[in-house]
């Protein structure tokens, strides 16, 4: 199914030079240290935390409303740090999701309300299902589809995931449009 | 970059000096915040029905929701949510509770309803809705879809490191909220 | 594990050792001590409910027609078992199955079918479950009792021969217990919720509630008390409602079960010891696990009869509740003093066996050491017999496997099916005239 | 993705025989077949071992010799989730002066879920990362050994009986024993000949010579006297639940099944697996991932997706029972040829009871562009002028893709909340691989590729009636 037209408010988005599509009513802190590689939307309520460490965010990713992203944080012998946190190309992150994550790779459909652990590393072509707990550390490897709490594996992806969420992600970049105020 | 500690308009707030309230967080009525408390922006703590009392060292994450709130039924008392020390909010929790004592950790997307107590050590795991007429035994850790509960043989570590750390960098991003007569008297 | 140093050319030829039980399904290779994985009898679809394959409800397995709906079961739940526990490629692996004598031959055939078409599987091998029970404990003689999840079923074994005619069942198991907590439960449990109001129990005792309460809670209790307490009931009955002489035990204290985040279930004690006295408690019909051992017994030749009581085998996962295998034998002996229909078994001394492993496994692991011998190979039904027959499995009163020009046809009745809970149930008095009819008693 | 896109709701036909259909991203292509495939009627082949959370990848020959479980990774025995390795120091006295104390690296392990660990249960701290923790052994493990040397040793010893002794009619034990047969009481009935029941095992053994004896302890049987009754507090306690284990955190470990959470051992976590798949009528590789683990590439990768053009809903009207409306469905070619439709009703069969509403095809051809991956750089409305479409059938052309009118009557009988479902066929062309099919075909000429052409069934599901 081809996916329909979504309309915001110009006045309430910045579109940068690459075609990044920000909202206004996000909070994007330590905005020196956040990288959107182009075609990329983060809607309003979301939350980017670049002041903890860099977040660098791929082409064409969709970061729905009230998402947070926020680098995660790691003890080590001798001091503490905040992870980068790095996400890839064609990432959809669904509404109220939090990703402590600290790689997700590409073409990642995170659902609505999951919560990603700290140090996750979420492989190319994965999905994690609506209202999933992914505890910390764990590493998703591609095509396997988590749901739970905590997560365990309840599916596997098709083999062409890559082509189906490049494709979804441009067609919401496509249909994300200004509308009428 | 040094941040500028910009006064607030909530009166009723109490900020200890060595406490981080960043000023994108939300703060109403009768809030007192103990020494080494981190409050991220975007944080949430309303004192409704009464006083909140937030102790030394705890961590409150973006999203979290903390409310002084009566149960339904219960008369109005002004009774005081008092929350001790070295607690962690982490983000998008909830929590609506009693009272809460040390070195619990409310995951991320918890809730804890306002019948529940928490004594110390307890976890309540990501994403569980707790709401239960009980004080939770110490070290217990609720977790999972399942509300799977265990108890642990010692208290989570509290995040002192985690704090100092962030104290240091959070003022280079952030404007703070402080005490207003505080900050006439220290400056 | 020494297990893998003993020179089997490992991972190719192991046979694969599959339980499928009617709740939980064991499954592993040969020659190991243990099962790779236990894992409910179920499949799960993303998005969709948990489907008990052989659950009480399952609609595929209603009525006599077992249609594709239950083959499609059989195989996602096959595949579940090969590609994520076992991790082989089926068709290199011969395959035993332990089967319960009760199985319908119709079962029988859609698994094998699945597994010679779907899994290009080399071989398939059913073994009666009781038999293979008895390599656990190196004897060739043993009154075996498997009490599983709907049903109990008593079979003697003597010198390795299964005794037909001796057979005895009753519908008593896991989920009997279940269903009395749940009976029990709804009566005089509360829940206890946010809001303070104590709710009736509604729908929040799902099946899983159940067996947690079950296996975290329950005991079998011991013979004095159990008769105590039950003769404080029938008093109870008789006076309705008069102070009696419960008190004089101390009852099990009530308990608290957390269903989730916001409600809890409040249970009450005495549930603890009484749950599982369905097995025991000798209903209308004077039927208990008890009687069933000592039932069967009786139909047995006179001179094995010492020789079984001596060999008491316990399985099923029922069996693994605290106190099962004390009050078993207890019950028996009392039994006997009490009711002169087993006076002739007044000679006999019962002794219990301690299989080196968990009593749910017992059958796994006889047909882990069966597979593991050379004989086995000979008895499976390989692929190309099962094509030529167009897919009918030779059935136990087919003697030899190897010549079967003609296939005998099943008796028409079936016994009730173990696996087979809510289909045809004839009664288990006729079902047993039906296996003497068809098959001759040897004289005694 | 699949659940963005609502892939279901189109599916295909897999095989005019069965009734079978999927979505064409779940359906795979054989080129040499050039036909649909299910995984179901695919052979599938484990290619390679591999640990969820180290990603290490193993082959198909090491992997059973772990058991087909993770080197490295650890599984929480509360929760079952992978546990994480933790570092700490520990002050270690040194053992010239008691005085003085150096700090040392310890590891042990959590749970980062329900933070189980192995101090928890008292296991002590280990000093290197990995290899010093072992899973609890199978208690059982040496009687069931015996067990095992036993019965292959009576099993030889039946086999040499059989072999020397052919005419003697006295039935070995094994023999006996492994008719399996359920009604073997019968047949010895009918033999007429009554075994004594009780013929020691034991006294045929050791009948060869040639063979090494193995005997083996009887097993310990117990009397009621013997069994412990349970301890009369047990009826006292009050159950704390969360101190009993669970039978999901029972069958974890088959072999203890310990009832106290206090018994609680860590354990290996079980590997995952990449499968390829095959065609079971040509025998060739349909699906071959590549061997690491975190790979999303594949050495043979013949999905649907890439070569069948696809059928999607673009726009769908309100829909009411008996009164037609225009639905717009869009055509997407995967492939780099210009590809040629023509849309074909589907002759209701009384199989497929699919369908229960009326279409109207559009008649004339379709022509799709090819796939272009540099179109996205380019301006999206260009070079659309070579194409002279109809706009009464043609209803937007974007690159590889256009959207199509189709006119449908749902049937009047339909009831609000009912869904909808269009079917119809569909032929197109195809290219195959042109060196492959030139060197199957034996054909040297490489010429202009030859296309073949494909029909394909599908079943639309365009929505429920909102109102009647």
């Amino acid at each position: 199914m081809d996916l329909e037209d979504e309309f915001y408010v110009k006045e309430k988005y910045i579109e940068t030079a690459s075609g990044n599509k920000v909202s206004r009513q996000s909070v994007l802190c330590g905005s020196q240290n956040i990288v959107l590689n182009g075609k990329t939307i983060v809607q309003s309520e979301c939350i980017i935390r670049g002041d903890l460490a860099n977040v660098r965010i791929g082409r064409n990713c969709v970061i729905r409303k009230r998402a947070v992203i926020r680098p995660p944080f790691k003890k080590f012998n001798k001091g503490v740090a905040f992870f980068p946190c790095m996400i890839g190309d064609h990432v959809y992150i669904d509404e109220d999701s939090i990703v402590n994550a600290a790689q997700v790779g590409s073409y990642v459909h995170i659902g609505k309300d999951c919560v990603i652990g700290r140090r996750c590393i979420l492989k190319d072509c994965s999905q994690i299902a609506d209202g999933t707990v992914l505890p910390p550390e764990t590493v998703v490897p591609p095509f396997t589809l988590w749901g739970g709490s905590p997560a365990t594996v309840i599916g596997y992806l098709p083999e062409c995931t890559k082509y189906l969420m490049t494709d979804a992600t441009k067609q919401y970049y496509e249909h994300f449009k200004p509308g009428p105020a | 970059m040094i941040a500028q500690r910009r006064s607030i308009s909530n009166p009723l707030l109490d900020v200890a000096t060595d406490a981080l309230v960043c000023n994108e967080a939300t703060l109403e009525g009768s809030i007192k915040v103990g020494a080494r408390c981190v409050i991220h922006p975007k944080a949430t703590i309303i004192a409704k029905d009464g006083p909140i009392v937030i102790g030394e060292g705890n961590l409150i994450e973006e999203q979290t929701l903390i409310i002084n709130k009566n149960r339904p039924g219960d008369p109005a008392e002004n009774t005081p949510l008092i929350i001790g020390n070295h607690n962690v909010f982490e983000v998008g929790s909830e929590f609506q509770g009693k009272s809460i004592g040390n070195h619990n950790i409310v995951e991320s997307k918890a809730k804890v309803g306002t019948c529940t107590t928490l004594s110390n050590g307890c976890v309540i795991g990501a994403a569980c809705d707790v709401n239960i007429d009980e004080v939770l035994p110490e070290n217990t850790v609720i977790c999972g879809d399942k509300y799977l509960r265990r108890i642990n043989a010692d208290k989570p570590q509290p995040q002192t490191q985690q704090i100092d750390f962030l104290k240091k960098i959070l003022p280079n991003y952030h404007h703070l909220t402080t005490n207003k007569n505080k900050k006439t008297s220290t400056s | 594990m020494p297990l893998f140093n003993k020179g089997y050319a490992f991972g190719l030829k192991t046979p694969v050792v599959l339980d499928i039980g009617e709740a939980y399904t064991k499954l592993g290779f040969a020659d190991e001590a243990e099962p790779r994985a236990i894992i409910p009898t179920t499949i799960e679809q993303v998005g969709g409910p948990v489907c008990y394959i052989f659950g009480r409800n399952n609609t595929a397995l209603l009525g006599h027609d077992i249609g594709s709906d239950f083959e499609k079961s059989i195989k996602l739940f096959l595949e579940k078992i090969y590609f994520k526990y076992l991790q082989v490629n089926p068709n290199n692996q011969r395959v035993i199955l332990c089967e319960s004598l009760l199985n319908p031959t119709k079962v029988r055939e859609t698994i094998a079918k699945v597994l010679f078409t779907k899994f290009d599987v080399p071989s398939v091998l059913f073994a009666p479950c009781h038999l293979l029970a008895c390599f656990t404990v190196a004897t060739s003689t043993a009154l075996v009792l498997d009490c599983g999840h709907t049903e109990s079923v008593v079979i003697p074994v003597v010198e390795g021969t299964p005794l037909l005619w001796a057979w005895q069942s009753a519908p008593l198991g896991g989920a009997t217990i279940q269903d009395a907590i749940m009976h029990e439960i709804k009566e005089k449990g509360k829940i206890k919720s946010e809001n303070e109001n104590l709710l009736p129990v509604a729908s929040r005792l799902c099946e899983t509630v159940l067996e947690d309460i079950k296996v975290k809670a329950c005991l079998v209790t011991e013979y004095h008390r159990a008769k105590q307490i039950q003769a404080a009931k029938t008093l109870e009955l008789e006076k309705e409602k008069e102070a009696t002489s419960l008190t004089d035990i101390q009852r099990p204290p009530d308990m608290i079960y957390p269903i989730d985040g916001r409600s809890r279930l409040f249970i009450p004690g005495p549930i603890r010891e009484e749950a599982a006295e369905v097995l025991f408690e000798q209903d209308n019909e004077k039927m208990s696990l008890a009687t069933l051992l000592l039932d069967s017994l009786c139909q047995c030749p006179i001179d094995a009869r010492k020789a079984l009581a001596r060999n008491v085998l316990v399985t099923g996962g029922t069996s693994l509740l605290p106190g099962f295998k004390h009050r078993l034998l207890f019950e028996m002996k009392e039994i006997i003093k009490e009711e002169q229909r087993y006076e002739k078994l007044s000679e006999c001394e019962f002794r219990v066996h301690q299989p080196p492993t968990k009593a749910n496994l017992v059958a796994w692991l006889g047909a882990s050491i069966f597979a593991s011998l050379d004989t086995f190979e000979k008895r499976s039904i390989t692929k190309e017999y099962f094509t030529q027959h167009n897919g009918r499995l030779p059935d136990w009163c087919v003697l030899d496997i190897k010549s079967p020009d003609k296939m005998p046809e099943r008796p028409n009745t079936l016994p009730t099916g173990k696996k087979f809970p809510t289909s045809h149930v004839p009664s288990r008095k006729s079902t047993t005239t039906a296996h003497l009819d068809t098959h001759s008693k040897p004289s005694k | 993705m699949a659940t963005l896109l609502q892939i279901s709701k189109v599916k295909y036909l897999i095989d005019e025989n069965s009734d079978e259909c999927d979505s064409l991203a779940n359906l795979y292509f054989c080129m040499y077949c050039l036909s649909l495939r299910s995984a179901d009627v695919l052979q599938h082949e484990i290619d390679s071992h591999f640990c969820p959370q180290t990603l290490d990848s193993l082959s198909p020959a090491e992997a059973p010799l772990k058991r087909n479980k993770s080197a490295n990774s650890w599984q929480c025995p509360a929760c079952l989730h992978p546990l994480s390795t933790r570092a700490t120091s520990t002050a270690i006295q040194v053992t010239d002066d008691p005085t003085k104390s150096t700090a040392k690296k310890v590891y042990y392990q959590a749970c980062t879920f329900c933070r189980w660990s192995t101090r928890g249960i008292g296991m002590p701290d280990k000093d290197i990362v990995n290899g010093a923790w072992t899973e609890k052994a199978n208690p059982d493990v040496q009687r069931v050994n015996q067990l095992l040397e036993y019965y292959k040793y009576v099993a030889q010893q039946e086999k040499l009986d059989q072999e020397t002794k052919r005419s003697s009619k006295k039935r070995g034990y094994f023999a006996v024993a492994m008719q399996l047969n359920k009604y073997g009481g019968a047949r010895l009935g009918i033999g007429g000949k009554k075994p004594s029941p009780l013929t020691q095992v034991s006294s045929k053994l050791g009948e060869s010579p040639s063979l090494k004896e193995v005997t083996i302890e009887p097993a310990k049987t117990y009397a009621l006297e013997d069994l412990e009754p349970l301890p009369e507090d047990i009826y006292h306690k009050v159950v704390n639940f969360a101190k009993v284990s669970s039978v999901t955190q029972r069958h974890s470990h088959p072999e203890h099944q310990s009832e106290s959470v206090n018994d609680f051992w860590p354990q290996k976590t079980r590997m995952f697996i990449k499968q390829s798949l095959r065609c079971k009528g040509c025998d060739h590789n349909i699906i071959k991932p590549e061997y690491n683990a975190s790979s999303i590439k594949f050495k043979i990768h013949l999905v649907a997706v890439n070569q069948i053009p696809e059928i999607r809903i673009n726009k769908v009207p309100k829909l009411v029972p008996g009164e037609s409306c225009k639905i717009i469905l869009t055509l997407v070619n995967p492939t780099e040829h210009v590809l040629h439709v023509t849309l074909l009703p589907h002759i209701e069969e009384e199989k497929t009871q699919r369908s229960n509403c009326q279409v109207e095809l559009p008649t004339s051809d379709l022509v799709l562009s090819k796939y272009d991956e540099a179109a996205e750089f380019i301006a999206p409305e260009g070079g659309q002028a070579q194409f002279e479409d109809d706009p009464e059938v043609i209803a937007y052309r974007r690159g590889n893709r256009i959207g199509f009118y189709l006119q449908c009557t749902p049937d009047k009988d339909l009831q609000h909340g009912d869904e909808v479902w269009v079917t119809f066929k569909y032929k197109h062309e195809h290219y195959g691989n042109t060196t492959i099919v030139a060197l199957l075909k034996g054909d040297k000429q490489q010429g202009e590729p030859e296309a073949d052409w494909l029909k394909q069934t599908v079943f639309v599901n365009v929505g429920r009636i909102s109102s009647s």
